[in-house]
């Protein structure tokens, strides 16, 4: 077993309007330091030992994330059974 | 019905046939479609027989076209249509559309989403600019007369047809969407101009594109509803009906132009 | 206190409640008032266990028992004549009304409430809620087919209103537009009373045949009680926590400890709703519906298996045995009360006969819907359930489902009210003729007046292309047949068409001419599309039944309405009561919105709303 | 400047539709060996360098995450204009 933590961003040509809204809120509500958002997705998977990171790879690539839009980040955390600080 | 706002500027033509030996259309459900049945309503309205089409069977039981219909499949939870578009059903799809064949496929709202996913049309749809679910009636401006899916329109003929989605946002690079431009690949365009409440297109989509075509015009995706349009009972207008009645031509042959009338 | 001889992981049980009888429970923390604990306890003949604690508080509880409301909702039953009833099929008691409309065509529909969850987190709320009173239609073996929304905010400026009314809006929609509902109307105001209690009140109708109608009983001995759809987990088991065993008590010792020992952390009274599980659950159950296999359906709503469990049992001949090892769940280590109370979205319960469980199973695994049995309908007239092998609820189950107190709560009309209807319109300033322009601006601009698009824009009004009416008319209209899934064939094509009305101000003014007055234009509004109404339902919103001037609103209101219903003829088919919405001390305005259902025979023939379609029509006023 | 990567995941008893809806698609999809799967939001902020460690925690819980139902950790990344491995 281990732990996968999979992170999806849009692109950085493509308009991200929820960061926008974001930015925008924030300066609303004080903190106009932050200049720029963008959201993306956050995965948290659980594997057994037969998932190779080649098997990842392609789930990041087939599954969680469309490569038209998204680029992602794959990485393998401590055991499962080991606390995560989360 | 009189009391309607007035049908788009659309070449006329009723069912080409129907009943027994009428063309077979097929309309897939996954789990989640939700417009699979008015899919297969405005289907038997253009006069053709509409063949349920289930995600986990890819037997495409003989159909000549195919709708993929609106809805949230599979909840939509990870991107719209990304689950789908690894389906049973959309295996078989994939095939008969760039097989020899050539089958004429409709890919409706989430169905267009899907054909994205699947890979059989270029770009993606993403979230709405406004991040809002939004529900209105649309006019849209067709583009190209010359598709499997649009051939009963006279280009640049407008239509109003409802629109519903909460990721309707066509994206996809420069490059593609020039290319998509060059091939008179733009199928449907939401009309901005004019009547609308503002000047931007409902969703944020690139190039103001409601709807695309493959290479071939075999295949159209679009994000609003030509099948809630087939009825002013229950929709804004009858505008809808074209889209399926011009698939009955590209079945049966008809010359794409003249369009077929009973 | 914790027992020294602690306690085994299936927690307390039933040979162990006997073993201690003077162990002290934390009732009052579960909302149990001292003469009901000590009611349970004469029932039982010992003292009840957790879980038993905890199903009889969940079901004793107000929203469950109606235990301040029953003795008014009586009068709704003494004003319905025989003729008013003679097209309602099944009436107040059941999950919802329903009303034959001819040629074989039932119709059923409901409004529930979902104030206080939408509140603590508005989308989620919503969403659940609209969740919520769709599987009530399912149960009643009807395709649901459109849902309606009644929501009441506060003022539009204020700082929460941009946290709350957002949120809710997209969850009323994000909810219905994937399950398919079309959405065909509903009521939004703005009045300062809500502020810290916004009312998120959903309304369904649904389609079936007669012959189809389902009601929830088990009955049977030998029939297996299945549940189906989403797994158990520990979302929305609120105050339950407080039981929980001390298996947890070093979870979180910043937890509220309270009489049992520790507690697990205070867990969030948050459901989670998943609008794709409840989609398929529907297909599912429509079809196992038509395939014949399903004796008795009960949706699992507020308090969850407690109450499909005891209602379920209540309402049949006989018993029913639980294993509750056999409930699938979502989290580890969850104790019997807590699978019991447990308000996991998207479940549904089905009473099964032994020989159609295979094809039962085969269709949930069809839709790729969990199905399990767990447990079966018995001769003992006793609801047993165990768990981990040990018994630990043995009850009668009427006295859970139907047999919790009844109050007859002070009633008082408030000094305040000669007051405040002496404050007529006559003290305002009457505007110039120069202003009115502007008034009429300002009017039109204003939150309660002004175009609702920015809401209903949010809400597919089309999915299913039976939409006939919706906004902005003032009653939506769907064909049945159509939506059934039926053929309508050539000829003229029925439609139902329901309208929901209620103005708190002028209900504040005179609930007893308030809700005659919400009636009234609910009939109306169903009245002009063409329709003609056929019966009624209702949701009253009100603030605290132990305020004796609430109580006073609450039984002028019921009054009211009953005596309107039977003055028009129609017939009170069900309805949902929500008390305690108030802000601190402050009650909102009366609330009891009424639904009014219609039905008519071509809708090619509805009334489109509005005027000025062509120049040249004229203007009739009709009334006084 | 700064970078900043907030990851906000949904409360383990909480039920995660997302993420169940992915298990499922990748068993089916001939990925057994992923036995769990939460979805989460990822957000990239550019922050300036006058945003504390308490601004971040007040940002994300007021703006990012829904304290009800999520929880959220915040990690420093490197300088903006170094690159970052993504
Ligand atoms: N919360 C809501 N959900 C769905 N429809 C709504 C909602 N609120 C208002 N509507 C619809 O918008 C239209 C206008 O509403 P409203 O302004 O309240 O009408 P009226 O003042 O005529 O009663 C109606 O068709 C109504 O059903």
């Amino acid at each position: 077993m281990a732990r996968v933590a999979v992170d999806v961003v849009i692109k950085p040509e493509i308009l991200d309007p929820q960061g926008k809204a974001i930015v925008a809120a924030l300066a609303r509500t004080g903190h106009p330091g932050v200049s720029s958002v963008r959201q993306g997705k956050h995965f948290d998977l659980e594997v057994d030992d037969s998932v190779t990171d080649a098997d990842l790879e392609e789930i990041a690539e087939n599954l969680l994330a469309n490569p038209v839009i998204e680029t992602w980040t794959i990485t393998r955390l401590q055991d499962a059974d080991a606390p995560v600080a989360r | 019905m009189d009391d309607h706002p007035p049908a788009g500027r659309r070449r006329p033509g009723g069912p080409v046939t129907s009943g027994s030996g009428a063309p077979r259309i097929g309309v897939v459900t996954f789990p989640g479609t939700l417009d699979d049945v008015d899919a297969a309503r405005a289907v038997r309205y253009a006069g053709a027989e509409a063949v349920p089409l289930w995600h986990a069977d890819g037997d495409l039981k003989d159909v000549e076209a195919v709708v993929i219909p609106g809805g949230f499949s599979y909840g939509d939870y990870l991107r719209a249509g990304a689950i789908a578009s690894h389906a049973p059903v959309m295996r078989s799809v994939v095939d008969a559309a760039r097989g020899p064949r050539k089958l004429p496929v409709l890919g409706i709202c989430n169905g267009f989403q899907v054909l994205c996913e699947a890979g059989l049309l270029p770009g993606a749809l993403m979230r709405n600019a406004a991040l809002k679910f939004i529900c209105r009636d649309q006019w849209l401006r067709v583009e190209n007369a010359d598709t499997a899916w649009s051939s009963r329109f006279d280009t640049g003929a407008e239509i109003l047809v409802p629109l519903k989605n909460a990721e309707g946002r066509y994206v996809a690079d420069d490059h593609t969407l020039d290319e998509l431009e060059g091939e008179g690949r733009v199928v449907f365009r939401y009309v901005t101009d004019g009547a609308q409440d503002g000047a931007t297109n409902p969703n944020g989509a690139l190039r103001d594109i409601a709807g695309i075509s493959s290479a071939d015009g075999r295949i159209v995706g679009l994000m609003p509803h030509p099948e809630h349009a087939i009825d002013p009972l229950t929709g804004p207008t009858d505008d809808g009906l074209g889209l399926f009645l011009s698939a009955l031509d590209a079945i049966t042959g008809a010359p794409t132009l003249t369009g077929a009338s009973s | 206190m914790v027992e020294e001889d602690g306690v085994g992981s299936s927690g307390d049980t039933v040979a162990r409640a006997e073993q201690t009888p003077d162990q002290p429970q934390p009732y009052r923390e579960l909302g149990l008032k001292d003469d009901e604990y000590a009611r349970i306890k004469e029932i039982l003949g010992r003292r009840p266990t957790d879980a038993e604690l905890a199903m009889y508080s969940v079901m004793w509880s107000e929203h469950c028992s109606y235990k301040s409301s029953k003795v008014h909702l009586g009068y709704f039953g003494k004003t319905t004549t025989a003729e008013m009833k003679s097209k309602m099929l099944a009436g107040i008691g059941e999950n919802a009304g329903v009303v034959d409309i001819g040629d074989g065509w039932a119709v059923t529909f409901k409004i529930e409430s979902h104030n206080h969850p939408s509140f603590v987190e508005p989308y989620q709320g919503a969403a659940t809620g609209v969740g919520g009173i769709v599987r009530d239609i399912l149960a009643m073996g009807a395709r649901p087919v459109a849902v309606m929304d009644q929501l009441r905010f506060g003022p539009a400026d204020a700082p929460d209103s941009q946290r709350v009314v957002p949120g809710i809006v997209s969850g009323v929609g994000g909810y219905g537009n994937s399950l398919g509902l079309p959405n065909i109307g509903g009521e939004v105001v703005f009045d300062a009373s809500y502020a810290g209690n916004p009312l998120v009140n959903a309304a369904c109708i649904g389609v079936l045949r007669v012959e189809d109608l389902h009601t929830a009983h088990a009955s049977g001995a030998g029939n297996k009680i299945i549940l189906y759809g989403s797994r158990t987990g520990l979302d929305g088991i609120g105050g339950v926590s407080v039981l929980a065993s001390d298996t947890f008590a070093a979870d979180d010792p910043a937890a509220g400890t309270t009489g049992s020992g520790g507690s697990r952390k205070k867990l969030p009274s948050v459901q989670v709703g998943d609008p794709f599980a409840e989609k398929v659950l529907i297909e599912c159950t429509l079809e196992v519906f038509h395939a014949g296999l399903v004796v008795g359906i009960q949706d699992l709503g507020g308090a969850g298996l407690s109450c499909a469990t005891s209602e379920l049992a209540a309402a049949g001949d006989g018993g029913m045995h639980v294993e509750l090892d056999a409930v699938p769940l979502r989290a580890e280590g969850m104790t019997a009360a807590e699978i019991l109370s447990s308000e996991s979205q998207e479940r549904m319960c089905a009473v099964v006969t032994p020989d159609k469980v295979d094809a039962f199973l085969a269709v949930c695994a069809k839709w790729d819907v969990q199905a399990d049995v767990i447990g079966e309908v018995t001769e003992t007239g006793r609801l047993v359930i165990d768990f981990q092998g040990q018994t630990v609820v043995d009850v009668p189950p009427r006295t859970v489902a139907h047999e919790g107190p009844v109050y007859e709560r002070p009633i008082a009309r408030p000094e305040s009210q000669d007051a405040l209807q002496a404050d007529t319109t006559a003290s305002l300033a009457r505007p110039e003729l120069s202003e009115l322009r502007e008034l009429v601006l300002r009017m039109i601009a204003s939150p309660n007046l002004c175009a609702r698009n920015w809401i209903t824009d949010q809400y597919d009004r089309y999915v299913r292309g039976n939409t006939v009416l919706a906004q902005p008319a003032d009653a939506g209209i769907v064909r049945v047949a159509e939506s059934y899934g039926a053929d309508s064939g050539d000829g003229p094509e029925r439609g139902v068409a329901m309208a929901t009305d209620c103005n708190g101000r002028y209900t504040q003014l005179d609930p007893y001419a308030g809700a005659q007055l919400a009636l009234a234009e609910a009939y109306r509004n169903v009245g002009t599309t063409g329709a003609v109404p056929i019966a009624v339902t209702n949701c009253l919103n009100f603030g605290s039944p132990e305020d004796p001037a609430v109580m006073w609103q609450f039984s002028q209101a019921v009054r009211g309405l009953a005596d309107g219903c039977a003055e028009l003829g129609i017939p009170v088919t069900g309805g949902n009561v929500s008390f305690y919405n108030q802000t601190g001390g402050t009650a909102i305005l009366p609330t009891p919105v009424v639904g009014v259902l219609g039905v008519i025979d071509d809708v090619r023939r509805r009334t489109i709303p509005g005027i000025g379609h062509d120049t040249g029509e004229s203007l009739i006023l009709l009334g006084e």
